[in-house]
């Protein structure tokens, strides 16, 4: 019934002779959240670069509801009302929370509204205290969130997390998930992760990638039990 | 670190002050000379000596008594061989220091970055340096030698010493070219062919497939006025790729910083040039002037003919002021344009009261041994070229800079 | 970004007038005219590096042609007004054609560089080996290594005859360095400007937020270099002459000298730091007791290892800590920097 | 291509109506010209490669290993150049002095400059290239006080000889083999060697240098004063074929940089591909035009070179050789 928001069909990558990415068929629907899981090197985030515009897939196409947006820049797929996070925390460290915030509000609407959206944006991630602060002079955890803030600020209707629960305490990736729960009423939501107990506290369906290829997608339970899958990627981390 | 860095600020403040305080500081009753050179930065070597000439010139007049019972106060600015600078010294000698003549600029574009500055505030200007001439302005003099009086005098000796066929390499620029098209008309003139002609801009110092270029002409000369540091290495790679013995070398430009004593002899050896000025002219203003140099300077020798131009320049005006007998800057003019002349070092110096350039002796030279050494001198050499063009005393508010059309 | 725009635009005018009113008593307005022409330039850099994180190698080729440009269009025109304009559109446009080319390439920081710094000297290069009679541009020759002399300068528009120069000349150049002052205090406040820097801090985020980056760092590139023309064109007034030195590369090092001193991410720092080396270089060529670009170059040396910031920010730094204290959000911030140690 | 358009040029210019060359060589035949010529042209070329390998050797080694661009790269050749001419102005043979003394002495300086200004900036790439601007400056300060302003040099060690009807000069074959043996030299030290080991470790990961337990801090001080010897010996090198002023590095610093920004992330193949590019494009347009139109086509070249390989050379081809 609901819509396709994300597709990919026969998603390829080669660098030089390697294969990172590998004939990728993937298709996710509105308010959808899915996970992306595999060992290191399985091509998750090349496929991840891919469809946000950080790489151009040797072959194969991305479409974001309907339309094909292969070999675009990041800064127009983002305009079409996708929201990013890469993995390492990209934030503007010199300026404080609310100038972060308002910077992503501002790009899909006036000074005055996105103020509006900033503050209201701070108020629901509880960024009350620091809003003047500037971001280099903050904990990872707190980086993180407003980096969600950024993402959730322009009511995105596809979000594409790169591993949003690395590094944080316990508490920070509860506080986490809330939030990525909260943006699932509206946006569908893709998250590359290793942690396999955030994921498990998070996901329903997962996509198992291998070798650049997907190898099983299906609900986490039934995957996390698959033997093919403990042994390429849970039979290696023990 | 923060005591260190006091300190520097605190110094740098003092040496503001300080440098502040000559150009104050005024005797009344004085003459006041402006001198603008580059005393720094690339064009020292010329700027350097001419620097020395003037203030040797300036120390003769004021032994001798003074101008008009007044001594002669030199105020100084080093350009650094910024032309910026030039606009903004032209500025402060006329307006601020006040100064009653300025002597100075050593290309040609320092030359006209003041020029105007000059007439318009009427603050009498000389400017003594070698240049491509056409200068048509009644508040500047001139005393070096234009391409006319030069050119006219070397390319014929050159010529008779080598062969018919030329190939010009110039400095890319005013002087450049258009000496390049004083020696293709005084080659034609003298039955000769020129070849080719090249320019090379001022930093161009790799000459290799240039000289490669040269010897598919086949010339039998190498006029080359080619100017400053980078081009100095033409004469060398000449010499290394084993040039020298080949085709004769003529320049209107080499020496005139005291190249000659760069080169080694076996690179410098026999080339040719025409100059107002050589350390090995043979008379009694020479031997005297050299001796007062070394005398005032340490031992020094970097004495050269732009040095000297500089030197007969002050002591043109200096005549100028006893003829007038009056510091009034119309007087000055009015009493050189009588035709005064002046003994130097260089030989006799006439004013040429029809384009305020100078009548002057051009020697032939040869360099030999690190040294130019005079094979013949032709006396009073009119400068022609700009006298085709200009005409101070038809035309007195004429105000250009003629290019000659040859 | 706490003062109101009302309020520093008034600070700015009350200042500037106090400046131009007192400084032609200290300097003389002549020398005041290059220095006010240096902040202007100093200052089109310090909008570009410290704002927009585009370390540009070349700004004196904007510059140079700004000036150029006033210099051919003055000759061919005989009045100033139009050339003034065409001063400072044509390295606009210039800027904006090589800026896309570079920030559509992705070319970031060392590259950058190269390319700015390869372009400023093929400029160079060309218009230093246009002495020849070939190379003229309507009535203007070019002149090669000895520039264009004698082109007409300011004068009141339509009045080609009435020269704006000496003191008066001082007093426009002066209000027109105030006025783009102006212009860059609003231009940073507005969104562009709020995003330039967010560009500065972070690119990949603010593409990621989809900002075009490419179009935003040409657009800001371009207004850096007609600043720099408008200087150019400003400086050829002043000197009477344009020559191809305007385009060296030692200009383009003295540019980037005047914001490190004076103080990256600042406006005030560049416009101060190009005013007082300027100031210094003129000081110390009427001595010649220690070489000038020794010192230059000590300078920087300095400034690089022990006050990277530039003055402007330590100044205002050592103020906030001595006088600030009666002030709530300073304290506020410090306690918060404890809290996070 | 090279010897067609030079020939066609040369005849334009030179040989109006075909007359016979020069009166001398009666039997100049047109084949035999464009045989020595073109030798001559391949000499000038192969000069052109190698005296940009040897300007820009320094600067590489420094970049690739350092990741710090020297922009007093260019004083430290002028420092090289003076120190040849004052070792040879007190009587020390002109090839000790080129070759060994120089070296030693802009090396010794280099260390000099990497401990007291250098290592407080690692890993902040625009510092230090504004720093080393203005130890460059520092440095012209210096050497106009000391050496004064005025041109000097030394004339070349080597004479000219003769091809075909042509003088070149034998001092370029000395650069050109000065700039082979340095690459040799270089291959050899990075792949034979235990140091050369440790560099390469360092070229691709600077921390694994440091978790090996070899001191970076060492690395550094040894790598800048390979890079600033490499750069005294082009000085000396070239220091004859030059009027030495202080100002001389200007001229050899933009042309450096180019070439090792443009060569990319590999150490001798990115010299060697992008001195190899520069060389024969300047030399083709040098030969055909004019000198002026041989710079600005290296220069245009380098745009274009970047333009469409933002990271260099060796970034596109050749990845991962040294």
């Amino acid at each position: 019934m609901a819509e396709t928001v994300l597709e990919t069909h026969g998603l390829t990558m080669r660098f030089g002779g390697v294969t990172a990415s590998d004939n990728v068929n993937f298709s996710l629907k509105a308010r959808e959240l899915r996970c992306l899981i595999g060992p290191n090197g399985a091509g998750k985030s090349t496929f991840f670069k891919c469809v946000t515009g950080l790489l151009t897939p040797t072959e194969g196409q991305v479409f974001m509801r309907g339309q094909d947006v292969t070999g675009w820049q990041p800064h127009q797929i983002a305009s079409l009302g996708v929201g990013i996070k890469t993995q390492t925390p990209n934030v503007m460290d010199a300026l404080n929370v609310h100038e972060n915030i308002w910077l992503s509000a501002r790009r899909f609407h006036d000074s005055a509204e996105a103020k509006a959206r900033t503050d209201t944006i701070i108020d629901r991630l509880a960024l009350g205290a620091i809003a003047r602060t500037e971001l280099g002079q903050l904990a990872h955890g707190e980086r993180q969130r407003v980096e969600l803030g950024l993402v959730a600020v322009a009511d995105p209707w596809l979000v594409l997390l790169d591993e949003p629960a690395a590094g944080m305490s316990a508490q920070d990736v509860d506080r986490m998930t809330e939030i990525i729960h909260e943006l699932t009423r509206s946006a569908a939501v893709v998250i590359v992760e290793h942690d396999m107990q955030f994921i498990r506290s998070i996901a329903e369906t997962v996509t198992v990638f291998h070798q650049g290829a997907v190898l099983m997608e299906d609900h986490v339970d039934r995957v996390m039990s698959d033997p093919t899958v403990r042994a390429v990627y849970l039979g290696k981390k023990a | 670190m923060s005591l260190n860095r006091r300190d520097f600020l605190g110094r740098t403040a003092a040496l503001t002050t300080t440098a502040m305080l000559p150009t104050a500081v005024f005797a009344d009753g004085t003459i006041k000379l402006g001198s603008i050179l580059d005393a720094s930065g690339p064009f020292d070597a010329y700027g350097k000596p001419m620097d020395q000439a003037m203030r040797m010139a300036v120390a003769e007049i004021n032994e001798a008594g003074g101008l008009l019972g007044r001594q002669v106060e030199v105020t100084a600015y080093d350009t650094q061989s910024d032309m910026a600078l030039y606009s903004q010294y032209g500025q402060q000698l006329t307006r601020q220091d006040k100064v009653d003549v300025v002597h100075g600029g050593i290309l040609s574009a320092s030359r006209e970055a003041i020029r105007q500055t000059m007439r318009k505030t009427k603050t009498l200007y000389f400017y003594n340096v070698l240049y491509e001439g056409g200068v048509c302005d009644r508040n500047i003099f001139i005393n070096g030698v234009t391409p006319a009086q030069q050119v006219e005098a070397l390319v014929p000796f050159a010529m008779k010493n080598s062969g018919k066929k030329v190939y010009i390499l110039a400095a890319d620029y005013n002087y450049g070219q258009i000496t390049a098209r004083w020696i293709q008309k005084f080659v034609a003139d003298n039955g000769g062919e020129v070849v080719g002609t090249d320019f090379f801009p001022l930093d161009v110092s790799d000459f290799g497939s240039t000289i490669a270029k040269v010897q598919t002409a086949g010339p039998d000369l190498v006029i080359a006025p080619l100017v400053g540091g980078a081009h100095l290495s033409f004469f060398r790679q000449w010499a290394a790729a084993g040039m020298k013995d080949k085709i004769a070398l003529a320049s209107t430009t080499l020496g005139v910083g005291n190249e000659h004593k760069v080169l080694t002899p076996e690179e410098g050896n026999g080339i040719m040039c025409a100059y107002n000025y050589s350390q090995e002219l043979d008379t009694p203003e020479n031997a005297q002037f050299k001796e007062k140099w070394a005398a005032m300077f340490d031992g020094d020798q970097s004495m050269h003919e732009i040095a000297v131009s500089h030197y007969h320049g002050i002591k043109t005006w200096a005549e100028g002021v006893r003829q007038a007998g009056s510091l009034d800057r119309m007087a000055i003019i009015e009493a050189l344009e009588t035709g005064i002349s002046i003994m130097g070092p260089g030989g006799k110096v006439t004013v040429d009261p029809k384009t305020h350039h100078a009548v002057l002796d051009v020697h032939l030279m040869q360099m030999q041994d690190q040294q130019m050494k005079v094979i013949e001198t032709l006396p009073q050499r009119q400068p022609v070229d700009t006298q085709a063009v200009c005409d101070l005393s038809a035309n007195p508010n004429d105000n250009t800079q003629y290019e000659i059309q040859i | 970004m706490e003062r109101s725009l009302g309020r520093e635009i008034i600070a700015t005018l009350i200042v500037s007038a106090l400046l131009i009113w007192l400084l032609p008593m200290v300097i003389a307005t002549y020398t005041l005219t290059v220095l006010v022409i240096y902040g202007m330039l100093g200052l089109s850099l310090g909008l570009i590096w410290g704002f927009g994180g585009i370390l540009c190698f070349g700004q004196a080729a904007f510059f140079g042609l700004g000036a150029y440009t006033y210099a051919i269009a003055a000759i061919n025109f005989g009045e100033s007004t139009v050339p003034m304009l065409l001063a400072v559109l044509v390295p606009l446009i210039f800027a904006a054609v090589l800026g896309a080319l570079m920030f559509y390439g992705r070319l970031t920081d060392v590259y950058l560089g190269v390319i700015t710094l390869v372009v400023t000297l093929i400029l160079f290069k060309f218009v230093n080996s246009t002495a020849g009679p070939q190379y003229v541009i309507g009535n203007a020759r070019l002149g090669g290594y000895n520039g264009i002399p004698g082109f007409q300068t300011l004068n009141v528009p339509g009045n080609p005859d009435a020269y704006i120069w000496g003191d008066p000349y001082f007093y426009f150049c002066a209000v027109a360095l105030v006025i783009v002052f102006l212009l860059v205090t609003w231009l940073l406040r507005s969104s562009f400007g709020r995003v330039a820097i967010g560009i500065r801090e972070n690119e990949t985020r603010m593409a990621l937020m989809g900002y075009d980056v490419a179009a935003r760092k040409t657009v800001l590139f371009a207004t850096g270099a007609a600043i720099a023309g408008l200087a150019g064109a400003l400086f050829a007034n002043w000197g009477e002459i344009v020559t191809p030195g305007l385009f060296s590369l030692g200009q383009s090092a003295e540019i980037i000298i005047w914001c490190i001193v004076g103080g990256l991410g600042t406006r005030l720092g560049p416009v101060l730091g190009a005013a007082g080396l300027a100031y210094l270089k003129f000081v110390l060529g009427q001595q010649s007791l220690i070489d000038n670009t020794l010192i230059t170059g000590l300078i920087l040396v300095l400034f690089v290892l022990f006050l990277p910031k530039g003055l402007v920010p330590a100044v205002s730094a050592l103020w906030k800590a001595s006088f600030g204290r009666a002030r709530r959000r300073p304290l506020a911030r410090q306690r918060r920097k404890a809290r996070h140690g | 291509m090279t010897t067609r358009s030079t020939k066609s040029k040369s005849n334009r210019v030179f040989l109006p109506g075909g007359v016979p060359l020069a009166p001398r060589h009666p039997f100049y035949s047109f084949k035999q010209v464009s045989m020595d010529l073109s030798f001559v042209i391949a000499v000038e070329v192969l000069y052109a490669v190698a005296s940009l390998v040897l300007i820009s050797a320094g600067l590489a080694v420094v970049f690739g290993m350092m990741k710090v661009i020297n922009l007093a790269h260019g004083e430290f050749m002028m420092l090289g150049g003076y120190t040849t001419i004052t070792a040879v102005g007190l009587g020390v043979n002109v090839f000790i002095a080129m070759l060994v003394i120089a070296p030693l002495v802009v090396g010794l300086i280099g260390l000099i400059v990497e401990r007291l200004v250098i290592r407080h900036l690692y890993g902040r790439l625009v510092d230090t290239m504004l720093a080393t601007w203005g130890l460059s400056l520092v440095f012209i300060g210096l050497a106009t006080m000391i050496f004064g302003n005025t041109t000097t040099g030394i004339s070349t060690p080597i004479p000219g000889f003769a091809v075909g009807d042509y003088q070149i000069s034998g001092y370029n074959f000395f650069i050109i083999v000065v700039a082979a043996v340095l690459v040799i030299a270089m291959l050899a030290v990075l792949r034979g060697t235990r140091a050369g080991l440790i560099a390469r470790g360092t070229m691709q990961r600077a921390d694994m240098a440091a978790a090996l337990g070899y001191s970076p801090d060492r690395i550094y001080m040894a790598t800048f004063f390979c890079g600033s010897a490499l750069s005294g010996l082009a000085g000396a090198v070239l220091a004859p074929l030059v009027g030495l002023v202080p100002t001389s590095g200007g001229a050899y610093i933009a042309k450096a940089f180019i070439t090792v920004i443009a060569g990319g992330p590999s150490l001798i193949a990115g010299l060697l591909s992008s001195a190899t590019s520069f060389g024969v494009v300047n030399q083709v347009f040098t030969f055909a035009i004019s000198p002026v139109i041989g710079e600005v086509a290296l220069l245009v070249a380098a745009v274009v070179l970047l333009r469409l390989m933002p990271q260099g050379i060796t970034g596109r081809f050749f990845k991962g050789k040294l």
